[in-house]
């Protein structure tokens, strides 16, 4: 009885007498829900337009960051550092088609899957050897993001909003408006999601797979870049980081994998989801569950819904 | 298909070749100390500090005073990553080239070596941390903790919260918080903190960080939020502490109410969360500052020279100088060895009977070239291989440490039982664990 | 001339459908043995035999465990080191309640039980495949891990958290613990794995391993010739989770003496996967190719760089194994996806014909 | 041109009846209210322009897509839904439109695993590789042989079959679906690309199968030639309706059949 009442009462009962912290919760997953998302962001680009699973996304998060800081610690002002870093992304983007996929081109998914894995070591490796080890602190004021939080007093307690993390929610909701209407407005976009539709359309209509592939690589560094500072700002930048960027995974299973909306909607539902979880049931078996919680989830709805919660019904044939 | 022959022969050739090269003995006129370090992965914010302390004091002996006892000090790092199973392959590898003390840094590989080094008759001195229940010299012969346990050093957090709170026996009734990493590590002072909570009559409410939401940990501080503490306790390391600090500077949690032992000590811990880290107080067991003539010697004859990988402006933060006493503590067991033996090259069991004869008084420091850098080391004997020596409480103030207290000594009456309690679990748990059959050494 | 199969006629099926057909295999092998039992334990040094022979072998078994899910059934899994995991809390929660039976059997046994948790987790494959199953092995190794550390009844309330290895002893010599010697734990660990090794190549050659290829190679078609998918499936997730299970028992118990539940962290389970990938997936033989290069590549670094007379700072070593692994992950997978298993046949080949070029 | 006599056909058992069988695709319809029967000994024909629901037909029967109405009654049992391997258990076997080999393994391992279903040694056993396991692989192996006797690729048993030509992996599929000795053969364009010499090969093969082993075949095949040649009876399906159903001389004089494939509206 009193294991039920656990379960079942008295979450409800804490989220209504301290509704502030239940607020603070859902702000806090949300936060935590949209870096989620920004990560799987960038796997649904290059899953979209290549069909290629990029594990190294994570990896990539973290690659940008630390070029932008290692740029800045030489004494290159902020500004022209980001440019910099852009045009190592760029590189990156170039060398991964003309090293890795070039040579890789109509090999099942699976092996290309697990080419992006020698990538990520490749990267975690080459990005201490030239940064070091060690985590380092983001630029966060030589690139005039906003400090420090405002205390909202409200429901009888108040509510801590960081300045970074609503600048990091401004930020994503432009980066998604933008890619949408590169999507849905430009040549490129279009000729992407060509691409995406089948390979051979694309070639049949005169579009270049190479160049759409150094693309979307470099979309999605640009994407990792922009998470890597918000996350940065919010924390640090370490290869640590790396395990959290494997949670967008089951954001990617909850959104589908080629849906950019379901990237977003899948990785709030993450990140509110575990925020919850463990601030009200974790206790109960010792905390610590978000560590797993999102992947169970992504389980769970493996079992029921493969193709997520936007992606298409897929027949198989013979 | 060249390449892949070329391949091919490359893996071969390497397989058959690394066998005898790995096993060639090092040459016997030097003084073999390993260093298991971590210059990478998760925790190596808190490893390179360290590393790089521990190697420029012996590396600044072996060049100002050609090692110890005129005898070289031949000082190789083997790189762990903080992860055990790499720790282990480095001892593994190091065992058999005679070393003569070796230093884990990390209590995961620690409580792997544990069992080891009795029967590889190779000392383990692991610094303030590691098992705490190593310090029973009886049941663990081999194993060396000083200057203090992790246990003497939560006994040290409630004498000090005793002082502020004005006696224990004010918290009765209150919440004490206690957010750990989910390791080995983090989970040692656990029994302690319970005994406590029941002498004392105070809540223990625990938030653990596993490895994974060390950058993160919303979740954990909402849940302080939620359960307000009158206090919290950190034992945290790596990416985990800077985390900390920031998030409960966030959550406004008061920072002179939050105290961390001295792995969470760092500058770069408190450093991050800017003006909010003001306040956050943690034990350490040594002074910091470059303000001392041996390091003023190690930048003179190490750092100068470019034989350290240290950037000069960390020379003397608190982790480095960490690295630098487990050195001193090493070199004089070392030290302690040559003049019990009479041998200039000594190995590991006469280091061990060296540290078990560990004494560096007030005098000894200073003549070392750090006069009051740390309490003296007195009390380790051949049944107490900790000594449960005195820390100080330091407060961030925005920019550096400040120490805020006086010594404080730990609470032997309470940890001591306990301890004993532990070793003898530890024993009984591990049927076939050897009788201590090594003599006892006169104190020097 | 001297590797060549001229001469030698299979007079019945039962020859042919051996699994070294060819006598100089059979002889190949043989010697192999002798090194292993013999020459090995005999003229090895400590650091040879414990910190090389005994995790070579003990990481090849697990490669062979994960090869038989990933590189015969097809099915990607990232969980093997959880399952290794399994296997080793189950044998240190056995043998502490157990004490006299022998901790050999519980090594064994342990298989068991990780074949029980591996086969729960692999219920999912039969909807989904491919980097969707992978992910799902994530949930598997992330809540397993979860558990090595939040279940305390797993660890016996051990303040450390950490399991430690109780000694225990066959025919009254110590076979685990810190008195156990180097070359008494290898032994028993080559047998085991020798013994393993056995019986996988056994299954791979026979209607199981044919089940599990056709349900790579083409699934629908499998099906479609009677093979149910869902039992062969969870039958490649139990026996892969025996074999990693088994395996990490012996890490534990025969190895390290003692584990934290990091031992059996996502990077355990990286490190085996990177082991069947350049190994090559689908061969047995890969596994221990994969094991021997991935695990010594790190021991060549450390030791011949400063032979050579080139400095080289620890981390540096660290830092360019992550580089070469990541490149050489790369490489296979492009210039030769099955991995040095198949260079190997291209050099048995080679060598048949040698030394005539043609 | 095979002309059995029509009271022959007439006498012969219905081992496979459809009956108004429909299947759809999300609100599209690839077969409507299809109806015909396979008798036992008989090679019958299912031809159509492309689109017109062969492929799909044969997925039906053999239970990988499941009808959304009509009735399957095969060997006197009907069935509503079935899962592809209990067709397999109750004897129908099937090849494929483009080859689905197990490509990662040799000829003769796809033609053994073809033997699977009639494989009884349990795990056990499997792991020893030793007595009745062994006794096992040896008799099965024995006839998987007399399979690639009969089939002539005697030299490529120990090939992977990925790296053999079209041709040849066409073959190896119609020998590891003879492995599972089945009442009911599908074969869904076993002639397709293949070269007038193998078509010839091909065509020779199925008649023995059907001779020999007196295996039913249902075939579907675009090579109007061929159609004729092998089969007992034909069935023409156009848009997923079928337009027509009898011998080959009756379905080639055939009105709708002739328009069907000209084009020519209705």
């Amino acid at each position: 009885m009193d294991l039920l009442y656990k379960i079942f009462l008295e979450p409800f009962v804490q989220m209504g007498t301290a509704p502030d912290l239940l607020v603070q919760t859902l702000w806090e997953g949300m936060v935590g829900g949209m870096l989620y998302a920004l990560i799987a962001l960038g796997f649904v680009l290059i899953f979209k337009a290549s069909g290629v699973f990029n594990f190294a996304q994570g990896i990539m998060v973290v690659f940008a960051a630390l070029t932008l800081i290692g740029l800045h610690a030489q004494g290159i002002p902020a500004f022209v550092a980001l440019a910099l870093t852009i045009a190592v992304m760029f590189a990156l983007a170039w060398s991964v088609e003309r090293i890795v996929l070039r040579p890789l081109v109509n090999q099942p998914d699976i092996i290309l899957f697990m080419a992006t894995f020698g990538i990520t070591y490749f990267l975690i490796g080459f990005g201490e050897l030239v940064f070091g080890g060690d985590p380092k602190t983001m630029i966060t004021e030589e690139l005039f993001l906003p400090k420090g939080s405002w205390d909202i007093k409200m429901l009888g307690g108040f509510v801590s909003l960081q300045k970074i993390d609503v600048a990091a929610a401004i930020i994503a909701s432009i980066m998604v408006a933008v890619l949408s209407v590169f999507f849905s407005k430009t040549r490129i976009g279009r000729a992407l999601r060509a691409v995406a539709d089948s390979h051979k359309a694309a070639l049949s209509v005169g579009i270049s797979l190479e160049q759409i592939w150094v693309i979307v690589w470099f979309a999605a560094g640009l994407v990792a870049l922009v998470t890597g500072i918000m996350w940065g700002a919010r924390s640090n930048v370490s290869f640590a980081l790396e395990i959290i960027a494997l949670k967008a995974l089951p954001v990617l299973i909850l959104g589908g994998f080629t849906s950019i909306p379901g990237a977003i909607v899948g990785g709030l539902i993450i990140g509110v989801g575990e925020k919850l979880g463990e601030f009200y049931w974790g206790p109960l078996v010792g905390g610590g569950t978000d560590s797993w919680f999102a992947f169970v989830i992504a389980l769970i709805f493996l079992m029921f819904r493969p193709q997520g919660l936007f992606g298409e019904k897929i027949i198989e044939r013979v | 298909m060249n390449v892949r022959h070329l391949v091919f022969g490359v893996a071969c050739g390497a397989m058959l070749g690394v066998t005898p090269l790995a096993t060639t003995a090092v040459a016997q006129d030097s003084i073999y100390v390993p260093l298991l370090t971590y210059r990478t992965g998760p925790f190596a914010n808190s490893g390179i500090p360290i590393a790089n302390g521990m190697h420029d004091y012996l590396a600044m002996l072996n060049e100002r005073d050609g090692g110890i006892g005129g005898v070289k000090l031949n000082i190789e790092e083997c790189e762990t990553g903080y992860d055990t199973k790499k720790g282990v392959e480095c001892y593994e590898s190091i065992k058999g080239k005679n070393p003569t003390v070796i230093n884990p840094y990390s209590t995961g590989i620690t409580l792997q070596l544990i069992p080891k080094a009795a029967v590889d008759k190779i000392p383990i001195l692991s610094m303030a941390y590691g098992l705490s229940a190593s310090a029973i010299g009886e049941k663990f012969p081999w194993i060396f903790n000083p200057p203090a346990t992790y246990w003497d050093g939560l006994s040290m957090i409630f004498r000090y919260i005793g002082g502020k709170e004005g006696g224990l026996d004010r918290l009765r009734g209150k919440t004490v918080g206690f957010i750990f990493l989910e390791s080995g590590y983090g989970r040692e002072p656990i029994p302690l903190l319970e005994q406590f909570a029941k002498d004392y009559g105070f809540n223990v409410k625990l938030y653990s960080v596993a490895g994974k939401e060390m950058q993160d940990q919303s979740a954990q501080w909402l849940a302080v939020r939620r359960d307000r503490p009158a206090w919290m306790i950190m034992w945290g390391w790596g990416a985990m502490n800077p985390t900390a600090v920031k998030r409960a500077a966030e959550t406004n949690y008061p920072m002179d109410k939050f105290i961390g032992i001295w792995w969470s000590g760092s500058e770069d811990d408190a450093r991050p969360a800017g003006p909010g880290g003001k306040g956050y107080l943690t034990l350490n067991l040594h002074g910091v500052g470059a303000n001392y003539p041996a390091i003023h010697d190690i930048v003179k004859h190490v750092v100068g020279k470019g034989k350290s990988q240290v950037d000069k402006s960390k020379v003397g933060e608190n982790l480095y100088n960490r690295g630098v006493y487990n050195s001193v503590l090493s070199a004089e067991a070392i030290r302690n060895a040559q003049k019990i033996t009479g041998k200039k090259v000594v190995n590991g069991a006469d280091v061990r009977r060296g540290l078990e004869t560990l004494n560096i008084s007030e005098a000894r420091w200073k003549e070392l070239g750090l006069p009051e850098f740390a309490a003296p080391i007195t009390a380790v004997s051949c049944a107490d291989h900790n000594g449960h020596h005195a820390a100080y409480m330091q407060q961030w103030d925005g920019t550096k440490w400040v120490k805020v207290s006086d010594w404080i000594v730990p609470m032997k009456d309470k940890v001591r039982p306990l301890l004993e309690a532990a070793a003898t679990d530890y024993v009984t748990k591990n049927t076939g664990w050897p009788k201590r059959s090594e003599a006892c050494d006169k104190q020097s | 001339m001297l590797y060549r199969e001229a001469g030698q006629y299979k007079t019945s099926y039962q020859a042919d459908q051996a699994v070294f057909p060819l006598l100089q295999d059979r002889v190949g092998l043989l010697v192999i043995l002798f090194v292993a039992y013999v020459v090995i334990p005999l003229t090895g040094n400590d650091f040879l035999i414990n910190a090389v022979m005994t995790p070579f072998l003990i990481f090849s078994l697990a490669a062979i465990g994960l090869n038989l899910l990933t590189g015969y059934t097809g099915l990607l899994s990232l969980g093997s080191g959880a399952f290794m995991g399994v296997g080793a809390y189950a044998c240190y929660k056995l043998t502490t309640y157990f004490p006299d039976v022998n901790i050999i059997i519980w090594i064994v046994a342990s298989g068991f039980v990780a074949a029980l948790v591996g086969a729960i987790f692999g219920l999912p494959s039969l909807r989904i495949k491919g980097f969707y199953l992978a992910i799902a092995t994530l949930a598997a190794q992330f809540f397993l891990e979860w558990s090595f550390t939040r279940v305390a009844w797993l660890y016996n309330h051990n303040v450390s958290g950490a399991i430690e290895v109780p000694q225990r002893t066959l025919f009254g010599v110590p076979i685990t613990g810190p008195n156990a010697t180097a070359e008494t734990r290898y032994l028993i660990v080559l047998t085991i794995v020798v013994g393993m090794t056995w019986v996988a190549s056994n299954i791979v050659h026979g209607r199981i391993g044919r089940m599990w290829m056709a349900v790579r190679d083409m699934d629908i078609a499998a099906e479609l010739m009677g093979i149910r998918l869902l039992p062969t499936k969870l039958l490649a997730f139990a026996v892969s989770s025996f074999y990693c299970g088994v395996a990490g028992a012996m890490m534990v118990f025969l190895w390290y003496g003692g584990a934290e539940s990091t031992v059996f962290s996502i990077n355990q389970s990286f490190t085996i996967l990177f082991m069947i990938i350049i190994g090559g997936l689908g061969s047995l033989l890969g596994a221990y190719l994969g094991a021997a290069l991935i695990f010594v590549l790190p021991i060549v670094l450390r030791f011949v760089p400063p032979k050579l007379g080139i400095p080289v700072h620890a981390a540096t070593v660290e830092h360019i194994t992550f580089m070469i692994v990541g490149a050489l992950i790369i490489f296979f997978l492009i210039v030769e996806p099955h991995g040095l298993a198949r260079l190997w046949q291209i050099g048995k080949q080679k060598l048949r014909v040698w030394p005539f070029p043609y | 041109m095979r002309a059995p006599a029509a009271g022959d056909q007439a006498a012969r058992e219905i081992l496979l009846s459809m009956e108004n069988v429909s299947l759809s695709f999300g609100g599209v319809n690839a077969i409507s209210d299809v109806s015909f029967d396979i008798r036992k000994g008989e090679i019958c024909a299912i031809i159509g322009p492309n689109g017109a629901g062969k492929t799909s037909m044969l997925n039906v029967i053999n239970g990988f897509y499941t009808p959304r109405q009509g009735r399957i009654t095969f060997k006197g049992v009907a069935r509503a839904k079935m899962r592809p391997y209990e067709a397999a258990e109750r004897g129908i076997a099937r090849t494929f439109q483009n080859v689905a080999l197990f490509r990662g393994m040799s000829a003769l391992d796809n033609i053994m695993a073809g033997r699977t279903l009639k494989m009884k040694r349990g795990l056990l056993w499997q792991m020893l590789r030793y007595g009745p396991a062994m006794a096992e692989e040896v008799e099965h192996r024995r006839v998987a042989e007399e399979i690639i006797d009969f089939l002539h690729i005697k030299d490529i048993r120990k090939v992977q079959v990925g790296r053999l030509p079209y041709g040849l992996q066409k073959r190896v599929e119609l020998g590891r679906a003879l492995a599972m000795e089945p009442e009911l053969l599908l074969l869904d364009e076993p002639m397709a690309g293949m070269n007038l010499e193998e078509k010839e090969d091909m065509s020779r093969f199925v008649l023995d199968v059907n001779q020999h082993f007196g295996t039913t075949i249902a075939l579907i095949e675009h090579d109007m030639g061929v159609v004729m040649d092998l089969s007992d009876r034909v069935v023409v399906l156009d848009h997923g309706v079928k337009i027509a159903d009898g011998t080959p001389d009756e379905v080639k004089s055939d009105r709708n059949v002739i328009d069907a494939y000209l084009g020519v509206a209705h």
